[in-house]
């Protein structure tokens, strides 16, 4: 066969917009707020871990520009969020139930106690690279529905290595579904660097290998996320996949169990720029409000935390009792087995 | 009203009222579009249904089960194939870590309502991984229920019934069994629970599913020729087992045989003979049998008759039963 | 030379050592290097070997697999790791199809001389999926083979002994039990085949394999308060299993019970418990007990003490035997 | 994180070669013969399964020249090929025993006879995508025993789209192994067309998402895949992975059990240029040589005939015999019992 011409369709230069970026003051605090409430849950997050109520936690610090401005430009009445461990950004962006959603943290219940249909993100994915083709299914199911609704995978530069998120992706371009892959390339999976993960060191420069355009941003600027997200996700609705590769930096340990000194230096973390939070800050630029956000940030925190130390009606039946919407007679008989096992202590 | 059907197209014929009757349900796979897959089931689909609704994917088995789970979220009813048994292990990540808990994960809010096809077993001289018998694989994964019919007219109903059914179910299709004909009564489905009595009998139960039904049939009607009674246990439901059916049977009969294509080590005749023990201790003439594949790959064609429980091999199961 | 080790510690040896003595090991998986792993059961080892023999891969456990098989056939001896039980799942079609079959597939021309890593089962209040049993699905498979240490000696010369074994592996450690310590006796490994008596006994056999071991014994210790002798089973290979090993047992003390924390169904309990009852008919006083983890996928960590067979639950089994 | 520079290094550009491309008369007769046998085996094959001796057979039929091309290529003394069930003219082109490959498709062994250390190709491979992998961990031990021996993985268009394909491409390239993912781009997987596929066309175009030089090569002119898969081996041995894309037709069914009038027109088969044989026999130009050859591959298809219908040692032992090194006593007691069942028929 002759070879056919280099590639049937360039995709869609969709970044930067030809008329630069603007976020108005209203969305630009809305976004600020919701960073300082993610960034107050993390560095609380982490004291809670070393008091022993929570048995472990992976904290975001460093991504909330990534995670709250894209999940703020999802259109909460027909979009879909698909996170991953460490989105809790997204979590806050949505203006989700953040205790509900710290269930899981607390190790009460894998996925969090939260309805995905109500509060828009799915259970928080342990899997990595799964979200891909979670959302590249709901997707498709938008499109068959008609919903105009889309849907953003979120993952990391790590997850970007499993066959499942080209799975994903080839399917979503092939049959145009309206996905967007959110990567936060963070520099780091685990203790893993970059260059050892991704070979060429972008996600991004993976796209236009299947015709779709990509979106390379930093991710560390709230309002580019948020004007960014926006696009892909109208480009999404209408034309199908896109690919954003936000560049950030995860600026705290893999998880509070890790020890970034046996794999990184100090000189290396402080020589990233400006903090994500800062930015904001400068954007917002209006430092009597900002305090006031501050202080709102650490009640609504603390708030979580009074409530995630009363106690929740969780108990053993619920291990039963969740498995399947219809029950199997093996599980009744077990279920009154563990009853009777555990009743007797 | 009775049709004589091959089982392939009793399940065609199940998909298409499937798909006419339920908006909310997709077919998808390889080829199972504009080909109607390799053993036709789903022929003529995708010319009624439109290619939005079957749909030729790429070649992708973790990418088919990952959107069936996306699709599932959404309240799609999504009934997925893999083209042969052993390219479900590529999907096991999905199957197992997404498919069998996403239900268990969002505490019943995002059930996973689908039917995975999943042509099983050997006996048509295919090449390797085309004739995989995965139940106790599945079956030992919480979250998922597993089903195995084992002639049109189970075929036909089973997978009306699974497609009902709000939990995800795997469908696995006897390919050896697609082309024989039988009769489907589409108005009276009999029980659709549990297992079935295939053929009754009074000294010895054989308890078999899928294409292993029929070939255990026949060695009950060769031992009745030896004036042997045996009963012949279709389980169907390999997943949940029907526990009280199985051991109703071999209470009545005292010895129990089970046969299966599977790998003999802690494939599910391990889990049934187990069970049957527990509930009929001091009740069984004799230890439970195993008739099973030997503990080695499924191997190429010409040696499969060797590998897959042959009649012969069946009667000396229940010879060793019968004369313990 | 005796020394008191970590479980964790004592792998760490026998991959030191391995590494220098065989030029055609390797060890590799993610965030085994620089780190040392997330258990830190590589501490050190790319320092010592260097980052092309103690490699840091892409987060990839389909490839991280395949890779060893690649490996394998240009004749080295790979010591991959997946970073926790559940991430075998995305492994399977790489270990099942591949690393399995590959001996068979060549005619024994391109062995797969390799050992899996697999920190395995739970106990450690890890999220979902850190804590799986895979066992059950492994020693299914054709072509694997399946060991579980439960002590520091085990893991250091069980693992010498899988590296030297000329077919694939599982290895499967328990990761509740890293961090205790135990003598290892370097120059005598004691017998490394089959099963091991743990602690000996008259009553009742208690078969168990990994973290299970040291709670049957803490069972046996309570049992004997009253005066109950039971005697403790290391199970180790669970593929093959040491069938006359545990036979002998059970034949002398004619009561079993299975432990494992994986769920019950199809589990390997249903293997070894009809494999005693084919082999011991007539001199069991009672049926085959199970106390396993339930059919639900591993529960949070708030729930894990309900899920896996605790000191309570054992006893309970052994009362159910030994009052049958 | 400001956004890094959008790629470091750009693959080098492999194809066409500066000074074009010249194969010998010698090579080119070497290359033209063993396609010959490759087609007359394929039609023979078919006819073999009509005649019930082959119980299934996937014709190879428009593919020689990718085939014999690229594995004439190789250097034996060192590199080796990853095959599939499709790739007779691979194994032609490496001379390899056709008998012994035969009995795969025989149904007489998974994978056939042949020991692939000897032959230098692996067992085929019926799982698509596999192939990229094992080539991918061959080639990275050859880059530790220092052999300067490459691997050549070969797979389609369909397997492209494995998750597999996606990790061996990115481990490939991370660690620089000395791999050619060999892409026969045939235009169908199975009855599923390209643009249902392959999302924008082309397996090679997503190679600089990794940062690999790719070649996009006509897969129907022997001559250059000959020489493309030359400079792609150099290459690969001295700095890591290349794919070639080789665009080819599959010109016969899948396998014999398929039906292609399902899913395809006559007039689209008919429109594919030129049949690769007559490319060949083009470049050779010598009519009387090739009336010879023609012979020749005649007669080598016929002593495997031959061959294959004269008896083989093969018996339900090799069943057990093969699954382990070293044998476990289950399946000793297996195999007894087996014997015992079997011989009292
Ligand atoms: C399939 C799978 N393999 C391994 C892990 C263990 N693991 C959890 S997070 C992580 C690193 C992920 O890195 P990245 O995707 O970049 O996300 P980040 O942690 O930077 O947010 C690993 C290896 C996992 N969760 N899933
Ligand atoms: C993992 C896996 N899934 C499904 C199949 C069944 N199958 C065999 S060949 C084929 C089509 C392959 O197409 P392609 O990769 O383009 O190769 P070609 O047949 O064109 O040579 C399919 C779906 C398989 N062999 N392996
Ligand atoms: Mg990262
Ligand atoms: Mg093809």
């Amino acid at each position: 066969m002759p070879v056919p011409p280099s590639s049937a369709a360039q995709p869609a230069q969709l970044w930067p917009p030809q008329n630069g970026v603007t976020v108005d003051v209203e969305t630009l605090r809305g976004l600020a707020e919701r960073m300082l409430v993610t960034r107050v849950l993390d560095t609380e997050a982490v004291r809670w871990q070393r008091q022993g109520i929570l048995p472990a936690f992976p904290p975001a610090i460093g991504q909330e520009a990534a995670q709250v401005g894209s999940a703020m430009a999802l259109d909460r009445a027909r979009d879909m969020a698909f996170i991953t461990y460490r989105d809790h950004g997204v979590v806050v962006g949505l203006d989700s139930d953040l205790t509900d959603y710290m269930g899981s943290h607390l190790a009460l219940w894998n996925g969090g106690f939260a309805d995905p249909n109500k509060v828009r993100h799915s259970p928080l994915q342990a899997v990595v690279g799964a979200t891909a083709l979670h959302a590249m299914g709901w997707a498709y199911a938008q499109k068959l529905d008609g919903t105009g609704g889309a849907a953003i995978a979120y993952f990391g530069d790590g997850a970007s290595s499993q066959g499942d998120v080209h799975e994903a992706m080839n399917f979503a371009a092939v049959s145009k579904s309206p996905v967007v892959f959110f990567v936060q390339n963070n520099g780091w999976s685990l203790s893993t660097p970059l260059d050892l993960q991704v070979a060429g060191g972008s996600v991004a420069a993976r796209a236009s290998g299947y015709s779709m355009p990509s979106m390379r941003i930093d991710g560390d600027d709230v309002g580019e996320v948020y004007a960014a997200t926006q696009i892909a996700l109208e480009h999404a609705r209408e034309h199908g996949p896109v690919v954003i590769e936000a560049f950030t930096y995860r600026r705290g340990p893999h998880a509070t169990s890790d020890d970034p000194s046996r794999y990184r230096s100090l000189e290396e973390e402080r020589a990233l720029g400006p903090d994500p939070i800062d930015v904001a800050r400068q954007l917002v630029a209006d430092e009597a409000w900002w305090a006031e956000a501050e202080q709102r940030a650490e009640q609504a925190v603390d708030a979580v935390r009074v409530q995630m130390q009363s106690p929740r009606t969780i108990d053993g039946n619920d291990m039963f009792d969740y498995v399947f919407q219809e029950k199997t007679p093996q599980l009744v008989k077990q279920q009154e087995q563990w009853r009777e096992e555990t009743d007797l202590d | 009203m009775t049709e004589q059907l091959s089982t392939q197209k009793a399940i065609n014929t199940a998909l298409r009222e499937i798909l006419a009757d339920d908006a909310k349900s997709l077919v998808f796979g390889e080829d199972v579009g504009k080909l109607g897959g390799v053993f036709r089931v789903t022929d003529g689909l995708q010319t009624e249904f439109g290619a939005h609704r079957v749909i030729d994917t790429p070649l992708a088995e973790s990418g088919i089960l990952g959107m069936a789970a996306g699709l599932a979220m959404a309240g799609h009813r999504p009934i997925p194939e893999v083209q042969f048994d052993g390219f479900a292990y590529p999907a096991m990540n999905q199957i197992i870590s997404q498919i069998a808990r996403t239900n268990y994960r969002s505490r019943g809010a995002t059930p996973m309502q689908m039917v995975l096809r999943i042509p099983s077993y050997g006996g048509i001289r295919a090449p390797e991984l085309h004739g995989e018998s995965i139940e106790a694989t599945l079956a030992h994964v919480p979250g998922l229920k597993v089903v195995s019919p084992s002639n049109p007219h189970q075929a036909y109903h089973l997978l009306r019934r699974a497609h009902e059914m709000p939990d995800p179910v795997m469908f696995m299709e006897p390919k050896s069994r697609y082309w024989n004909r039988g009769d489907v009564d589409f108005e009276n489905p009999g029980d659709l629970e549990g297992s079935l009595v295939a053929r009754e009998g009074e000294d010895l139960t054989i308890i078999a599913w899928g294409a292993m039904v029929a070939r255990s049939l026949e060695v009950a009607e060769l031992a009745a020729e030896d004036d042997v009674s045996i009963e012949v246990v279709d389980a169907r439901w390999l997943k949940p087992l029907d526990e009280d059916g199985l051991v109703a049977s071999v209470a009545k009969t005292g010895r129990a045989v089970i046969v299966h294509e599977a790998p003999r080590t802690a494939g599910l005749g391990a889990e049934i003979g187990q069970l049957l023990t527990e509930r009929l201790w001091g009740k069984l003439e004799a230890p439970v049998e195993r008739v099973t594949g030997y503990d080695v790959p499924t191997p190429a064609g010409d040696l499969e008759d060797e590998y897959i429980p042959s009649i012969d091999r069946i009667l000396f199961g229940v010879q060793r039963s019968l004369e313990y």
